[in-house]
């Protein structure tokens, strides 16, 4: 079965930089299905985050404005060959998913 | 690299592939490389491989930006797992080509003499399910779509090929028929694709750039902004039929499958960029 | 009312004759089958009027389409890249 | 729905509380009544208290002119601002503008990038929160119709 989460990290001296795609609808709550015509509830990230070494980089808060199959890219310092970086994110109904990978 | 040069190789590679290939259908394609190349001069030839991104530097930024990271890379994965999944009966997709997965894509379309018609990738990887006692896939199921789009990410790089032989006489008439067809107006706004691809290239329909037919089908499947998901080049087709308030033909029909054989033996030579991202 | 209905099934076929030329040419067009739809409801709800602008609106379409893939028999060809 | 929510809220801190979170991080909970406010300037004082900042020619925000579909906006934001806590971005004619916010470790490089969904033709803001105050810069987006694309 496929993943819900990629990563792609470069790591230029001690700089890492990382960029994310999440596999997610990010129902905004207000599309109606066009065959149904019913409202699709709302579902969608509300915060991803990023653990180098067990030590949070990055907090994201989402909200629904966030394209459906989020991305999210950004570079932290201190890093190093080898480190590993988990990533992890929860939506607004309870769905949860996470990923490690080695820098 | 020098334009002439990249176009008189790629011509060359292409007639070299095939020396049975036909004055007529070659001839239109020279033309049609031609027409596109003095139009946009600046734009080499490979480059029409980008579609829309070739000619439009606000929207290009827009989507290097999505192919930084794009969302059909979760279609190819999945894609590459049922190309490995088992059928019932222990064989495999692989089972079903001669080729390796990575020279599958440029196969199609074809013409099969035995059978007398264009056969589409879609439609050989439904007919290998078959043969192996497997339901065929709906021609818009997300399972067939993200199999074209593993074979195409594993063709990237390898050219367009669609060979014409002279000694079958159905090849030449199902290019026809697709050249016909592309060239004709059709629908309540009375539009041929000729009249947007071709004659109004470049130029805006409402919010939207209209893309040069010249590399129209190297980069399908394709995931669409606009749907948050991935459509294959007959689903395109259906949405422009429709555009121009004409009644859409089903997937993989006979007029799509000459269609698509026509657009493709047009982009031969081009490489092989699927899957893409659109907007 | 009985002639009105004789009258407007005997429309209806011709708009769906043509509506079927225009299909086998490979050129309908996408509202054709639905005007005729509901110009059939419209008619069985006896609402004649209103069915027969739908009728006349079909029919219109179904011929303008059969014209078109007339004329594009041959006109295809000029466009052409050359 | 609005107990599945609190549920969420609880589990990701427990899922945060794992991972040992240091000092910049610790309030970092998904602020809900910001994302939730209808006006630009509500959601800014929900965020951070005032609506007010300081225009910057520091930050770098980059987005385009036209975009191609307002479902899949690229964003791009960076500057040479020091001791960032959070980068946010606004988009001032959303129905919700707060589209997004990012909390800032001290290693974390004020180099983020994402892609939005807009409504319509908007002021999209890029706020940086450092040490020394609240900042931000803007640029308008075009959001045309779209329908025929490819």
């Amino acid at each position: 079965m496929a993943g819900k989460i990629k990563i792609k990290t470069k790591l230029t001296g001690d700089v890492a930089e990382i960029k994310s795609l999440m596999l997610h609808p990010m129902e905004t709550g207000s599309r109606k299905d066009p065959d149904t015509g019913e409202v699709v509830p709302a579902h969608y990230i509300t915060q991803l985050t990023f653990a180098n070494n067990g030590k949070v980089v990055m907090v994201a808060n989402f909200s629904t404005a966030v394209s459906k199959n989020p991305y999210f890219g950004f570079k932290f310092s201190g890093a190093s060959a080898g480190d590993t970086l988990k990533t992890s994110w929860v939506d607004n109904v309870g769905g949860a998913d996470e990923l490690e990978t080695t820098l | 690299m020098n334009k002439t040069a990249v176009m008189l190789t790629s011509i060359l590679a292409t007639s070299l592939a095939q020396p049975a290939a036909i004055a007529g259908p070659e001839e239109d394609r020279a033309a049609f490389v031609r027409y596109f190349q003095s139009r946009f001069p600046d734009v080499e030839f490979d480059e029409f491989a980008n579609g829309i991104y070739a000619i439009d530097a606000d929207s290009r930024r827009q989507w290097l930006e999505i192919e930084e990271f794009p969302p059909y890379e979760f279609a190819i994965e999945q894609g590459e797992s049922e190309w490995q999944q088992t059928f019932a009966n222990g064989r495999t997709f692989a089972d079903c080509f001669a080729q390796p997965s990575d020279s599958i894509r440029a196969m199609y379309p074809r013409y099969e003499e035995a059978r007398g018609e264009v056969v589409t990738l879609e439609i050989a990887l439904n007919d290998c399910r078959a043969a192996n006692d497997e339901e065929p896939y709906a021609y818009d199921a997300e399972e067939l779509i993200d199999l074209t789009a593993f074979l195409a990410f594993e063709a990237r790089g390898k050219a367009v090929a669609v060979r014409i032989p002279a000694d079958q006489p159905g090849a030449i008439a199902a290019y026809e028929d697709g050249k016909r067809f592309y060239y004709s107006k059709r629908g309540q706004l009375n539009f041929a694709c000729s009249d947007c691809h071709i004659t109004s290239v470049g130029q805006r329909v409402r919010a939207d750039r209209l893309g040069p037919s010249l590399g129209h089908t190297t980069h399908f499947p394709v995931y669409r902004s606009k749907l948050g998901g991935m459509i294959g080049l007959q689903q395109r087709f259906l949405g422009c039929i429709r555009d121009v308030r004409a009644k859409p033909f089903e997937l993989q029909s006979t007029e799509y499958r000459n269609l698509e054989f026509f657009l493709a033996y047009m982009s031969n030579g081009l490489m092989i960029n699927g899957p893409g991202a659109r907007k | 009312m009985a002639a009105c209905t004789t009258q407007f099934e005997r429309e209806y076929a011709e708009a769906e004759r043509w509506r079927a030329a225009a299909a086998a040419a490979g050129h309908e067009w996408i509202e054709t089958s639905r005007l005729l739809e509901q110009a059939e409801a419209t008619a069985d709800a006896g609402n004649m009027d209103v069915a027969f602008e739908l009728l006349g609106k079909a029919r219109f379409q179904a011929e303008a389409a059969v014209r078109q893939a007339e004329r594009e028999a041959e006109a295809w060809r000029v466009r052409v890249i050359k | 729905m609005q107990l599945g929510r609190r549920l969420v809220l609880r589990g990701s801190l427990a899922l945060a509380a794992l991972a040992t979170l240091p000092r910049v991080l610790l309030a970092a909970a998904w602020p809900e009544k910001a994302f939730g406010s209808t006006a630009a300037g509500q959601a800014m004082i929900d965020l951070l208290g005032t609506d007010q900042t300081t225009a910057s020619d520091a930050i770098t925000l980059q987005v385009p002119e036209i975009a191609e579909n307002g479902a899949v906006v690229p964003v791009t934001i960076t500057t040479t601002l020091e001791n960032v806590e959070s980068i946010s971005i606004v988009v001032k004619n959303n129905p919700r503008p707060l589209a997004a916010t990012f909390e800032m470790s001290p290693g974390t490089l004020a180099d983020i990038s994402s892609r939005i969904k807009m409504g319509e033709t908007s002021d999209v803001m890029a706020i940086v929160k450092t040490d020394a105050g609240i900042f931000s810069t803007s640029k308008q987006v075009k959001v045309t119709i779209g329908g025929c694309g490819g």
